[in-house]
């Protein structure tokens, strides 16, 4: 039994099958970071005024790499182009053109992932610090000249350290206007240029020390949720282009049609997470 | 819609073309597309460094970038510009639908019964 | 031209006695791992229906509660104490807990369980290639898949009973943050498995919806236009849309709350939460109410997945039993697609006393009171289209005749709901329990069993019993509406639903309400328990017909006109004898000047 | 309990009341219409159009509009349902609050109302008109946050877990809130619900019209002793509330925290 119109397109619509699956399918995806820029939106609008750290709530500014994120992007970009070339080698009938298009992108994506996953890495190392005098303060810790990942005040503690050398971030001005709980020193040394400090901090001053992670603050919460679906989104894609670039691209004898087609909707799905990135990008990273 | 037969693997998956695609030219705008998409990324990025007078401003300026950018993406990368009716109603429905939750969401949040405030700041 | 004889097949116990065109194939590929959509609907039709029954015992266990507060549950209760122990139901009496557990799965089980895999799972992928002329779905592979996620998902669900703190006990809605906060002693608790089994089960949902629009978009036959199609095909398109189009929010609010509950997070969690008498340690910021926009942003489309497949069903029956086409086909179909698109905007009307100013408010129930109107159209163009027929009252018709004015009860009650002026003081009693069972228990489970009867002697060649159909149905129309009924006085005296106590606490004398309508628990109980009873002979006569019912004698035993009765009984991998070609509109029955009091779809001239 | 009693809501006890009962009547009322139309209409079909009197179906059946035209009646009269009462009641319910004018004897008593697992809880100024000062730091060691070493505070009349007064014919006006899960504040006699939102306090007012004890309700599940959160509030003339009030200021607020 033959199903109708798996390859070639049906009359009265001009689809093939597939074509129709994937975008009914993208519709689904659309509704489906719709609900999370619902959420980020909803988070950030409710936040209370004032810049994080200072104003617990506040929402973080500033705090993701941007020329990193902003490479990402190219990265990410190229590999959408790669991919319709790819597709267009195939029109073409040069397979080996297809090859390295597709050899392109699936190294694009990987590229993608490893550059997120440093990110992630760097968010770990990351801490907001609160004094017990009410004021907060973020920055990376240094212990023993290494930074460690998720410590929580138990590892301090465990690590029987008295005091805490700390890499204190000095806000960009996306973080201004501060208010007054941000320690004196470290204000001043924003004005004079500075971008880093090494301070001293006791840990007995130290009320509360959480790393970037979800649970430390809104932002993170939503930042780690959609970059990571995201992830997922860039990651199956790419296994998938890579089983028909590779794997599977035996098809590309025994049923070129098929096959070509195949590659437009897998690219399809591949242009999709790229334009969940062109929004997720400035949201995240930039706003 | 041309449904012009054609065996030809060149032309799978590709109906609405005719049979003198114009692959050197197609090539050529996919290519101006990621360029302009790369070139639309730095504006971005560039425009956050320019003050805006207000933050409704800079978000704004960032999503219109945005928008145009994921216009260039649907419109070529997905071929959007030359797609099927059937397609453009599943996702112009399906936009709509997606604004008008975040929307709806949003105006619900802004329109609470009024002298409703956050509990935190607790005194009537 | 009647398509073709008896098969030789027919009459045989499965479904796929016609195996033999291919290879033989094992048992695992032929009713596992099939990717027949008629094997898939029989999977998801008798797996639902366990799930039915099972979300109707939860049920009984806490009627009884009800009735019968603090005394141990007959039957059953040593056991629940065995299995999900003391503090569950201890001495066989049931707990609180366990009465939250249960309802919240009652709730569960019934709507993503039971009725949406029956309405759209079963009869959906039996049923809707098989009108369109088609000879499978699109995608058989990803209609496979989705069974195996719906069947995963229900073995989550199912295994959430046993771990300790049990099931879900936030009801089925799981408001934050008591989702988050109910069970805080177990990270891998009762409400994470609860979600974890609504990922999987919304993916299925996905898969499927994604399948079945691409078929009815892609597959219909030659001659098979838009406005050819039968009405149920129709309901299961706009059902697809809902089901497709909705669910990802919920999928996304899943996540961010499973993410709350097993990393601490507060999307749904506010600042400043003192539990217990003391603060929880979260970083806050985030909005219960998001939750809950985001939670009815797929519920309320979903009661019209509930509701549309069932229409679908019982239009399919009444036009068959008039010997009539449908009235007002045409409105009908613009009816549905205007309730698949309003149901995207009413949502909040079950939010009402979340605090809303009067412009939301005004607005959500406008888009309420519009969305009556399809509903409206939809049911006279039922009415209006019994004048002038030639009713047969076969089991399938009594059932979708009871469908009309037990639809019309629940949907009307919807009203004074729909306007919030009355719903404040109607919100989260009784009234809105009997509102909605009106719709999906007498109003949808009725459609549905109109549908086993009616597509039963296609998919086994075999016809139930027709006396034991009738007893079955007069009992339950009977037991239904003694149990829903009241439901209304209760709500209307203000009684408040999610009572473990059957709200004897308000109506101790003197403070709250009178205690004039406790005693209505004991008759509900009741009636219930009639309920349980008339489905006996159900049970019995679908088992009994499947190998011993009569045989049919035709391929069209119900002298039908849509392709599903033109192909050969059980019809065969590939479903036609030949590929079908539609030449007419779905429901020519009693054609002026025609030889038979029907006209098959594919029957030139 | 007389059988009509069942049909209708226990007697409403404060001034919008009525209205709310109105609009259920009317609604019911078109309700009761249509169900009875239409069911009289399907049980004449059903009967009259059965196979053995009418062997012979007619293909295109009913020929009338009418229909049409009870479609367009039905949605006539919702509209006017919705734009004559529900809009109104809505707005006259969230927008227009009673408000003070420096006259104590008749102003709106105001007062906070928090849930928590499983309790109403309910707080007044005091005799001072002060609220004593609040923050969410104390919330642990009394429900409202009331910072001891304010002297406001100090009249400040709390009920906690215990009935709170009003007195009769006077507006109230409520701001409910919760400290831990979503409740709901509902006086189905007062026709009065409002979800009690942990991080929200949300105002209802109502004015209640007959002395008497009555019950909150908690209608919005909260966990396992859900069914036993009730709270009992007494409606009472205004002398005795002002005795009730006057005696409870001076016990004062702080002192009878758990
Ligand atoms: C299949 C399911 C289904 C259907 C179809 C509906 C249909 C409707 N529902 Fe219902 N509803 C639910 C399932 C359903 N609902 C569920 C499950 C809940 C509770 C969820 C929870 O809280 O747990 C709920 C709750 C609910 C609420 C929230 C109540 C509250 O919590 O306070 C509201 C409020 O607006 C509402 C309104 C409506 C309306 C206006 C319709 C309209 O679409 C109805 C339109 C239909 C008609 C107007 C009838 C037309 C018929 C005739 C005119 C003919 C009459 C014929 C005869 C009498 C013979 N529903
Ligand atoms: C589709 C949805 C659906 C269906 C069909 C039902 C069906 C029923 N429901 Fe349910 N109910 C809900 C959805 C549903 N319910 C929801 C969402 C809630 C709210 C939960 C919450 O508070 O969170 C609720 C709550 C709810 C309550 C309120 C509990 C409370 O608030 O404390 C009550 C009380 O009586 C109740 C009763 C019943 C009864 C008696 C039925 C009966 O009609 C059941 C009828 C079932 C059958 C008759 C079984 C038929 C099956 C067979 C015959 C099996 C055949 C098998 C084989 C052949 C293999 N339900
Ligand atoms: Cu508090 Cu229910
Ligand atoms: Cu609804």
């Amino acid at each position: 039994m033959e199903i109708p119109y798996a390859v070639k397109p049906r009359p009265d619509t001009g689809l093939y099958n597939a074509k129709v699956g994937i975008w009914l399918f993208l519709a689904s995806e659309v509704m489906l970071f719709g609900a999370f820029f619902s959420t980020y939106i909803l988070l950030r609008v409710q936040a209370p005024h004032g810049f994080w750290p200072d104003v617990a709530l506040g929402w973080p500014h500033g705090l993701l790499n941007i020329p990193i994120g902003t490479f990402n992007t190219a990265v990410l970009i190229t590999s959408s182009v790669t991919v319709v070339m790819a597709w267009i080698a195939l029109k073409q009938n040069q397979f080996a053109r297809f090859r390295k298009f597709m050899a392109v992108t699936v190294l694009c994506a990987l590229g993608f992932l490893a550059i997120k996953t440093f990110e992630y890495r760097e968010k770990f190392g990351h801490y907001v610090i609160q004094l017990n005098d009410g004021s907060r303060i973020t920055g990376h810790l240094n212990v023993n000249g290494s930074s460690p990942l998720l410590w929580t005040l138990k590892d301090v503690e465990a690590a029987k350290l008295e005091a805490l050398k700390v890499e204190v971030d000095i806000p960009n001005k996306f973080r201004f206007p501060v208010g007054h709980p941000i320690p004196e020193d470290i204000h001043k040394a924003h004005q004079a240029g500075e971008h880093h400090r090494e301070r001293e901090i006791k840990v007995s001053d130290i009320s509360s020390l959480k790393a970037f992670i979800p649970s430390t603050h809104p932002f993170f919460a939503i930042y780690f949720t959609m970059t990571f679906l995201h992830g997922l989104h860039v990651f199956g894609g790419a296994m998938v282009l890579f089983y028909f670039g590779f794997i599977g691209s035996g098809m590309w004898k025994t049923d070129p049609e098929r096959f070509t087609n195949r590659i437009e909707v897998g690219g399809l799905f591949w242009h999709f997470v790229d334009l969940v990135w062109i929004f997720l990008f400035p949201v995240v990273y930039l706003l | 819609m041309s449904d012009s037969k054609h065996s030809a693997v060149a032309d799978a998956g590709h109906h609405h073309h005719h049979h003198d695609y114009d692959f050197v030219a197609h090539k050529k705008m996919y290519w101006a597309v990621g360029a302009a998409l790369l070139i639309g990324t730095v504006i971005t990025v560039l425009a956050r460094e320019w003050e805006f007078s207000s933050v409704a401003l800079t978000v704004s300026v960032a999503l219109f970038i945005a928008s145009i950018k994921s216009y260039l993406v649907c419109a070529y990368f997905m071929h959007l510009l030359s797609e099927k009716k059937a397609i453009y109603l599943i996702m112009v429905t399906t936009v709509a639908f997606a604004i008008g939750m975040v929307a709806l969401i949003l105006s619900s949040d802004k329109d609470p019964i009024p002298g409703t405030r956050p509990k935190t700041h607790y005194v009537p | 031209m009647q398509t073709a004889t008896t098969h030789p097949g027919s009459g045989a116990a499965h479904a796929d006695s016609h195996a033999h065109d291919h290879h033989e194939p094992s048992f695992l590929t032929k009713y596992i791992f099939s990717s027949d959509h008629k094997i898939i609907g029989i999977q998801y039709g008798l797996t639902s229906l366990l799930f039915l029954l099972l979300g109707f015992m939860l049920m009984l266990a806490m009627r009884q509660q009800l009735a019968y507060p603090n005394q141990p549950i007959p039957i059953v209760g040593g056991l629940l104490s065995k299995v999900l122990g003391n503090d569950m139901a201890s001495q066989g009496v049931m707990q609180a807990d366990l009465y939250n557990a249960f309802g919240a799965m009652h709730g569960t089980i019934m709507v993503f369980l039971a009725i949406v895999p029956l309405a759209f799972g079963a009869f959906g992928n039996y049923v809707t290639p098989l009108q369109i002329g088609a000879p499978d779905m699109a995608f058989p592979r990803l209609n496979m898949a989705s069974y195996h996620f719906f069947f995963w998902g229900g073995v989550v669900m199912l295994a959430s009973f046993f771990i300790p703190g049990g099931a879900a006990k936030s009801g089925w809605t799981s408001y934050s943050p008591l989702a988050t906060v109910a069970d805080l002693n177990n990270v891998i608790n009762g409400q994470t498995l609860w979600l974890i089994g609504m990922v999987l089960l919304i993916t299925s949902s996905l898969l499927g919806a994604v399948n079945f629009i691409a078929t009815i978009i892609q597959l219909r036959a030659k001659g098979m236009t838009w406005m050819r199609l039968p009405f149920f095909v129709w309901a299961q398109f706009v059902t697809g849309f809902l089901l497709l189009l909705a669910f990802p929010p919920l999928e996304a609010a899943g996540l961010l709350q499973l993410s709350d509950n097993v990393l601490g997070t507060s999307f749904f969690l506010p600042t400043g939460l003192v539990y217990n008498g003391k603060q929880l340690d979260v970083s806050g910021g985030g909005s219960p109410l998001l939750w809950q926009h985001l939670f009815w942003f797929l519920a309320h489309p979903e009661v019209y997945v509930l509701i549309l497949p069932a229409m679908g069903i019982v239009s399919e029956v009444i036009a068959n039993n008039t010997r009539k086409p449908l009235w007002g086909y045409r409105s009908m179909v613009y009816a549905a697609l205007a309730i698949g698109f309003l149901a995207f905007i009413v949502w909040a009307h079950h939010m009402y006393m979340t605090g809303m100013g009067t412009k939301i408010a005004t607005f959500f129930q406008t888009t309420t009171m519009m969305i009556s109107v399809p509903s409206v159209i939809i049911l006279s163009a039922l009415f209006i289209s019994l004048w002038g027929g030639s009713i047969r009252f076969n089991t399938p018709m009594l059932f979708a005749l009871s469908f009309l004015p037990m639809f019309g009860i629940g949907g009307l009650t919807g009203l004074p709901l729909g306007l919030n002026a009355s719903d404040i003081y109607l919100h989260d009693s009784y009234y809105v329990i009997g509102h909605f069972h009106y719709v999906v228990a007498p109003g949808t489970i009725f459609g549905l069993f109109a549908g086993v009867y009616f597509w039963f002697p296609k998919i086994t060649g075999r016809m139930m019993n027709e006396f034991w159909g009738k007893v079955h149905w007069f009992f339950s129309l009977i037991a239904m509406n003694l149990i829903f009924a009241p439901m209304f006085i209760q709500g209307i005296r203000g009684m408040s639903r999610r009572m473990y106590d059957g709200g004897a606490t308000y109506f101790s004398v003197g403070v709250g309400a009178d205690p004039g309508i406790l005693w209505l628990n004991k008759f509900i109980t009741h009636a219930a328990v009639l309920l349980a009873v008339a489905q006996i002979p159900f049970i019995i006569n679908f088992v009994w017909s499947i190998w011993f019912g009569r045989k049919v004698d035709s391929d069209n035993p119900w002298q039908a006109t849509t392709l599903d009765w033109q192909t050969p009984t059980p019809p065969p991998h590939g479903n036609f004898a030949s590929t079908p070609v539609a030449h007419r509109g779905p429901y020519d029955y009693s054609v002026p000047g025609a030889k038979r009091d029907f006209t098959p779809q594919d029957q030139p001239n | 309990m007389s059988f009509w009693q069942y049909l209708f809501p226990p007697a409403n006890a404060s001034a919008h009341g009525k209205s709310t009962d109105d609009l259920l009547l009317y609604l019911h009322l078109l309700m009761a219409v249509l169900f009875i139309g239409w069911l009289a209409y399907f049980l004449i079909a059903v009967f009259r159009f059965r196979s053995s009197a009418n062997p012979k179906a007619d293909h295109v059946g009913a020929r009338s509009h009418f229909s049409t035209y009870a479609e367009i009646g039905v949605a006539a009269v919702e509209v006017l349902l919705l734009l004559g009462f529900a809009v109104p009641l809505w707005a006259k319910a969230v927008d227009q609050f009673p408000v003070a004018t420096g006259n104590p004897a008749t102003d709106p008593i105001e007062i906070q109302i928090m849930a928590q697992q499983f309790a109403w809880n309910a707080h007044y100024p005091g005799t001072d008109g002060k609220w004593g000062k609040q923050d969410i730091k104390f919330a642990e060691k009394n429900p409202f946050g009331l910072d001891d070493a304010d002297p406001a505070g100090k009249d400040d009349v709390t009920c906690l877990r215990e009935p709170f007064y009003l007195p009769v014919n006077r507006e109230v006006i409520c701001r409910i809130s919760s400290m831990d899960v979503i409740h709901c504040f509902k006086l189905p006699r007062m026709r009065v619900t409002q979800d009690a939102i942990p991080g929200m306090s949300i105002p209802v007012h109502f004015k209640p019209t007959t002395p008497g004890e009555y019950m909150v309700i908690c209608a919005q599940l909260c966990g396992n002793l859900h069914s036993g959160m009730k709270g009992e509030f007494r409606v009472v003339s205004e002398e005795e509330y002002a005795k009730w009030y006057a005696e409870k200021s001076k016990a004062g607020g702080a002192s009878s925290f758990e």
